[in-house]
């Protein structure tokens, strides 16, 4: 097992990496950036080690301070949380060439996971599937009319280089298409200076659901049940959930089975999660992978009795993923990400944290790295605290949530608590009618 | 003294997160205090205190309390008015350029600016470390091979000139 | 300086969270405080206590800001002088001995101490509250047949004599 | 189902309860005491009542206070919480008799219970085995020794009327019971002014080990498993887990089979403790029982998934006890009680709390109504939170408790924080090597 281990990242993420190690018996560095220098994160490592000023750039994001960091306090591993350098396979080569392990998947899954084509091609290949379309890019009006009545409308036209909406259309009859694969060319070639588009069927009301995997490095994949996670505003994720109401013990053990088969190809090692696009009839599309722990990862946890985190550190040690039983999930779960922003503008609201008091109880857990006066700084991710709640039924863990919610008090800065409050009481959210649409209806 | 120039004030004993400032001028005082906030990371916060003297015409001498932070700050400064230079990343910190080689500068060297005064080393890579002044090497605030961190001071320049 | 300049630095004080400002005049000294950090009981901490000293010109400055305790603190007091009959006990206030017999005392009634001011009906026992004051009734803060808690204010009594 | 519940009590059990309600759709009134106007307690209830001055005796153990601010408020049941009027039949009976539900036990159970000889009588005649000993007063020295042959030596010779250690001796062996005989006598007579003894077998290293169990009105009685409360100081308990690590599932199952038949047919409804004391051979002796609900119930909650304080109401509201399957103990938890005291000299330190931050993250439960900036009354209790945890393993439970305390920041007062650091480092307690005499030979 590590003796020393290097958290590369901040807040709420950096500690519940530091709570892992303690329990675990492994001592911890804590690198920070000028404007976290009385972070908890650091606090509460074994070490610390400044690695440079407040912009992300220039810190956290630096592989060279980040190396260096690890370097000077003679670490043997490196975690590195969610975002920043989590998903950089540069940065795990960079680890492995130094003798330092990553905590992830190798370099080379990395960098597959992170090629979204390659990544989708892969796991067709080993029997996932995706969402029916054009292959690559379309040659030709023609060619688009005859893939969309291929797969039947509605359809979406995208820009292959795209993203952010811009050269893409939703197309719902033959009739349409040829207006709108004109236009869309056109945005393509202006926003992105080239034309191409490619096309796919379109879901009306999707879910966002995924799976949690962890693999060991013998060449074992396990699932941990999936995250139902379609409340999202312009992709972030606001609550997560699981499981999720609409998929049952037999759905749950066959896309588990093919995730697990899938990935145990491709020599998956360490914690991810696949995602998919679920459609009314519950056919799932995978979307893309994860290669590292989640934001939402403590949903899994409650209902599945694991500690991914300690796990994810034990696979990197090389040990073998032994569990007493397949995993089996208990109860039901539910996270609120809270956010230093204005419930209804949704702008970020950095500044001093004047009053700060956590709920607590039964089957409530609060993952933060904040604390009364302590300054939430604006250079950052605006999540300050999950508000996660366990209990055996999903109405009982909304009714425990909202007790909780309530109990929540952050005063110096505006908090996402309210907007949280407002969807516990939402018909569709009680009623678990979700779909990744819900936040645009519903704001 | 008017209202607008009493918020400024209080905005500046705000920002500075200062405890107490006290101003007196012929018919007018002001006393103004802030309660440290204990913070549970109980880090040794910024406790700057200002104790502004008379001032007479001067309610900007707030300015002249610079808080202290911890850890990368230079030691506490025999000299008060040194020039430091800080290592501008993490990484190891050499004196010489190489094991058996004379150090680049010693305590009482005159140095110019753009001279080399230590490496950084990070990543295998050699930094130099270049003064950025003109002086004498007044403090030395590591040892050799010694690990540093982002904006840690490593020598006090006595300005020259 | 005027009420506005002074409900303006109060104002100033409490967006900024400092926690005392002393300020004196010829004439006029103003000293406000806010209790530090909020707490999480969100309860009423903002205590401004303005205690205007000689304050020539702004004799009501300082009565504007006395806060208002929670529950149990007398409801606020037109009069500041009076004294202030409390409930010894929870229970039910009832201003006459039975639903149609007259109330005991009404607002300018003359009392002496030891007068029975009102029932407080608590487990079915009727407790008879006496004034210990002589005064006159001025004023009565709970209706009849309302919930009192214990040391809840239930009359004011303009003391004589 | 109830709508409006009175809490009769304080600190954290009041908003322990406060919770339940909240989850239950039930509303609450608080009662307070003049120390407790700033209580979290009060501000999370719905209503609250000032019930008289600091002084418990002039406030939350008033019963007429207490009564009439139910009345006031015109609540339907009222939740006694632990200690105060939770085990006052009295108070049960007045609650019954003003048409407010008393959420526990009959009166006729809870004065049953609470008179000691009583209540050992009818769990022996139900079934329970007791330490063996003198039924009522020795009449001589020669009837002593008689008993004590019979049930073999260390025996412990106490005054009838006794307390507090003094008429107490420990025998251990004939030819010692003659002058411990005289010498027991006179200080029985000097102390209580009566000189009847009695005598049991001693125990040299008991656990005190106790079973959770929940009645229905409608006859059935469920145990919960059990807890290991062996870590105690002067009677007051310190440090609670489940399981115990000397209690397999055999073992379980009979005595909590015992339990569930003797409460079942002296007709207990609501929650309650049944204690016993345990010998090396696990031989299980009953003590006595708790009618209430307990200090150390979320360790019980961590470990069966069950929220017992929202049973208890459902319970006292008529419900009939259904559970999906028979409760099954997961992983291991353990709580450690924070009190407000000096950790060497175990003084009371009562104050302002100036930062209060509680550690999260999986498997982490607080338990506390206090907060940053509060004050700690010197007039009540010195507990200011339960921290519990929950883990799959002892051992893992142990390390997450250890990191949990290290996490857990409390300035301004002294608290037993770093006595429980130091306990979770014991051999003895790592091993599992508990008995009652475990903080004597310690502290």
């Amino acid at each position: 097992m590590f003796k020393k281990i290097l958290v590369a990242n901040r807040g709420e993420i950096a500690l519940r990496v530091i709570c892992a190690c303690r329990e675990l018996g492994i001592r911890t560095v804590a690198i920070f950036s000028e404007a976290d220098r009385d972070s908890l994160h650091v606090r509460f490592a074994d070490e610390a080690v400044c690695v440079g000023p407040a912009q992300s750039s220039e810190s956290y994001l630096k592989v060279p301070s980040v190396i260096s960091a690890a370097e000077v306090t003679d670490v043997d591993a490196v975690h590195p949380g969610y975002g920043y350098l989590a998903e950089n396979a540069y940065f795990a080569e960079v680890c492995e060439a130094c003798n330092v392990r990553f905590i992830g998947p190798s370099p080379q899954v990395i960098r597959l996971m992170g090629d979204k084509a390659r990544a989708r091609a892969r796991m067709v290949q080993a029997g996932l599937a995706v969402l029916p379309g054009s292959r690559g890019a379309l040659d030709s009006l023609d060619q688009a009319l005859e893939v969309a009545s291929g797969i039947g409308y509605p359809v979406i036209v995208k820009a292959a280089a795209g993203g952010g909406g811009r050269g893409m259309r939703i197309v719902r009859s033959p009739g349409e298409l040829s207006s709108a694969f004109s236009t869309a060319e056109n945005e393509a070639r202006l926003s992105f200076g080239v034309p191409d588009l490619y096309l796919e069927k379109y879901l009306e009301r999707p879910r966002h659901i995924e799976f949690q995997v962890m693999g060991d490095q013998h060449g074992k994949v396990v699932h941990f049940g999936e995250r139902e996670c379609s409340i999202q505003r312009r992709h972030q994720k606001l609550i997560e959930e699981s499981p999720s109401v609409i998929v049952d013990q037999d759905i749950r053990e066959r896309v588990g089975r093919q995730v697990e088969e899938a990935l145990a190809e491709v020599g998956y090692s360490g914690a991810g999660t696949v995602e998919f696009l679920v459609d009314e009839d519950r056919n799932f599309y995978f979307m893309e992978m994860n290669t590292r722990i989640q934001v939402e990862h403590p949903v899994t946890e409650m209902v599945a009795g694991v500690d991914l985190v300690k796990l994810q550190i034990r696979m990197a040690a090389g040990e073998p993923l032994e569990l007493e039983e397949p995993p089996r999930l208990r109860g039901h779960s539910i996270e609120c990400r809270i956010n230093a922003e204005d419930p209804e503008t949704f702008r970020p609201s950095p500044g001093r944290i004047t009053a700060f008091h956590v709920p607590g109880g039964t089957g409530v857990r609060v993952d933060t790295a904040v604390y009364s006066e302590c300054q939430v700084p604006p250079y950052y991710d605006s999540l300050i605290a999950k508000l996660v709640v366990h209990a055996p039924s999903r109405p009982e863990a909304v009714l425990r949530m909202e007790r909780a919610l309530e109990m929540f008090i952050v005063e110096g800065v505006r908090t996402s608590i309210p907007l949280h409050q407002r969807i516990m009481k939402e018909p569709d959210f009680l009623a678990g009618r979700l779909d990744t649409g819900f936040m645009e209806r519903y704001a | 003294m008017n209202i607008d120039q009493i918020r400024e004030l209080i905005q500046a004993v705000c920002d500075s997160g200062i405890t107490e400032l006290e101003l007196e001028r012929t018919g007018v005082k002001i006393r103004i205090r802030k309660e440290a906030p204990s913070s549970p990371a109980g880090s040794p916060t910024v406790t700057v205190e200002t104790t502004g003297g008379v001032a007479p015409e001067v309610p900007g001498a707030t300015g002249a309390a610079i808080p202290e932070g911890s850890g990368a700050s230079p030691p506490a400064a025999a000299e008060p008015d040194l020039h430091v230079i800080r290592s501008p990343m993490v990484g190891t910190f050499y004196r010489a350029a190489k094991p058996d080689a004379d150090p680049f500068v010693q305590v009482a060297d005159r140095v110019r600016s753009g001279q080399t005064l230590c490496i950084v080393e990070a990543m295998k890579l050699m930094n130099e470390i270049p003064s950025d002044a003109d002086g004498e090497i007044a403090e030395i605030y590591v040892n050799n091979g010694e690990p540093v961190e982002y904006n840690q001071a490593l020598f006090g320049i006595r300005r020259t000139g």
